[in-house]
């Protein structure tokens, strides 16, 4: 029945029934003036031994003296926290937070960080204001019990907002507390042992083909029909020819046909023969009628010719 | 030479794969090991082998967002961290609770973040979550300034051997008691434990 | 959790460190593993057995100049290069065309290339072709400053995969295609059909 009765007592704490359980040590911290409804007096006695000295009869985690409050505020993350910390220590419901004093001692903290001449962030300024205001509102007469149900408690959203920020600090808490690659554990990469071969670029048929297309497209665009269409097996058999005919020396004619390759490639080896003298990289020499032919390339041949 | 039509020999090239990879290798990248392909039912039968294979050694195979890897046994850290120069970083509470409000809540804004912080984040924050590489924009939210959304990367899952957001912390229970808060009007859950 | 007084302990510690070691570990480092130093002779004798531990696998445990490491073993190299992303190189477009030229003119000299192409053929493309064993010089036309005549080789051929040039795409083919995505004259013609 835990729900039900942290909701009712948001609703409890109207202005008849401030008088709350109030953990003790905010009544004692905040000082007495901000709750008029709290016994003051044995309260004040509590309060000025407090100052100057440690306190025995007080959980020592709630008492900040001055020279720390540097550190202890560094050590919050905003307002939120600061709000969730205070709130945690006097083991207060969240659920039904009692304004009054908490708004009390937040503001003394924010007090004693002004005049510590700290930095005071705007957040825990306008923070300030937001539980000023919620105080305020709680302080106003509530509305009639029949539309009770429609008026959002004034607390609602700070409420949301703390349990909101805590459950991500304990869930920051956690992710730190998984297990993490160079922290808890290492990656294994071993060593990879490898022949270093280079890598040639590799050509298809289709790159020669869009090679030409270009070509072919560009010249068309200069000149026109440039590029005779010619017989491919005519020009290997000029390079075959001329391949055999490295050295420079006279080779007998015949001796460039094959005549295993059959009829076509011996009219194509012809046709080649004849399109390389054409193109003067033979030169064909026969020095009387029915002698030997013989082949030559041209180049070393300057002074037959 | 290397056999690989044996299962051993396919086990081994498997296991020489993910021990020298520099990151998770997927089912389909370890496919591609082979000239034939051997399918991704076979992959995995072996790396469930490979797994019981390594059990009790200092290194463990597991399978993490980016794939499986080899990974260092926790609790052999003590005796690796005598050989680090450095140690690991550590992150303040605003960098690990920016990172858990991205990791949760994603994608959000800055301005959610800070929302939900109750103070500014500071540029350096998101810098170091991500320099670290485990935080990145995924896009932009269109409400005006265009503020970017966080959201977290493989690399985080990866980094903290997880295989899914799934697999993060679950969130505490508190969840639960802010929907009472959040509506009074609806009928109340009992959070009776 | 590991116990390392045992020899198989102390082994697995050692394994473990070698494995996920980012650069080799020397014994003075592996001696600092442990809170007890165990001594190098100690350190050289498991690091023996790990070596023969590690026989017969795709990885292997071996000492450099810097220390010991694994490493893959290199018959393994022909998988593990599968799993690279790179890209093959290419030849860029006044090698190829070039080549195109030579297949189909042949024999030529550079200034036909050059008449064809219209630009100027840099010594550094024919020398490309020419390393690679493509073309070569069969012959000299018999003008002015007689210039070699390219041609193709038969390696050429082979890497292609041709028994002769005249399994080349023929040209009337080629231009046929030119002559259809041509018909647009102003707009840049595609190649796609």
């Amino acid at each position: 029945m835990f729900a039900a009765g942290a909701r009712s007592s948001i609703y409890a704490l109207d202005a008849g029934t401030r008088r709350v359980n109030l953990p003790r040590w905010i009544c004692v911290v905040s000082t007495a003036i901000v709750d008029p409804v709290s016994p003051a007096a044995p309260l004040e006695v509590i309060l000025g031994r407090m100052y100057g000295q440690p306190i025995f009869d007080m959980p020592k985690d709630l008492y900040i003296p001055p020279d720390a409050l540097e550190v202890i505020l560094d050590a919050f993350e905003g307002p939120l926290d600061l709000l969730l910390y205070l709130i945690r220590k006097a083991n207060i419901n969240v659920l039904d937070i009692p304004m009054v004093p908490l708004t009390a001692q937040y503001l003394e903290y924010v007090e004693a960080m002004r005049q510590h001449n700290l930095e005071l962030a705007a957040d825990y300024l306008l923070m300030a204001a937001t539980l000023l205001e919620i105080k305020s509102r709680m302080l106003l007469p509530r509305p009639s019990r029949a539309d009770e149900a429609e008026e959002l408690d004034p607390r609602a959203e700070l409420v949301r907002r703390l349990l909101e920020y805590e459950q991500i600090k304990l869930a920051a808490a956690r992710l730190d507390g998984q297990p993490r690659i160079e922290r808890n554990f290492e990656a294994v990469g071993v060593f990879v042992a490898e022949k270093v071969v280079e890598r040639l670029p590799g050509v298809s048929l289709h790159d020669l083909q869009l090679a030409w297309l270009k070509i072919a497209r560009q010249s068309r665009l200069k000149r026109h029909h440039t590029i005779q269409r010619e017989e491919l097996s005519v020009r290997e058999h000029m390079t075959l020819i001329l391949r055999k005919l490295q050295d420079d020396a006279f080779v007998v004619f015949e001796s460039l046909f094959d005549p295993g390759l059959g009829v076509a490639s011996l009219v194509v080896s012809f046709l080649a023969t004849l399109e390389l003298v054409k193109e003067r990289l033979v030169v064909i020499t026969q020095n009387e009628a029915f002698a030997p032919i013989y082949v030559k390339r041209s180049h070393g041949a300057a002074g037959i010719e | 030479m290397v056999q690989p039509e044996s299962n051993k020999g396919f086990k081994l090239v498997l296991e020489t794969a993910l021990l020298a990879a520099p990151a998770p290798l997927t089912v389909s990248e370890l496919r591609r090991l082979f000239e034939d392909d051997p399918g991704s039912d076979e992959v995995r039968r072996v790396l469930g082998e490979l797994v019981e294979d390594w059990q009790g050694r200092g290194v463990e195979l597991v399978q993490t967002a980016g794939g499986w890897r080899f990974q260092t046994r926790i609790e052999y850290q003590v005796y690796l961290d005598r050989l680090k120069q450095e140690r690991p970083p550590k992150y303040s509470r605003a960098v690990l609770e920016t990172l858990a409000i991205i990791a949760y809540r994603q994608p959000v804004t800055r301005g959610d973040i800070e929302d939900i912080r109750g103070v500014v984040v500071s540029t350096n924050v998101l810098k170091t979550l991500e320099s670290r590489g485990w935080v990145d924009v995924v896009g932009y939210r269109d409400t005006p300034g265009r503020p970017g959304l966080y959201a977290t990367t493989r690399k985080f899952l990866e980094d903290l051997g997880l295989r899914s957001l799934t697999e993060l912390p679950p969130l505490t229970e508190i969840e639960r008691i802010m929907d009472l808060v959040d509506l009074p009007k609806t009928e109340e859950p009992s959070v009776q434990g």
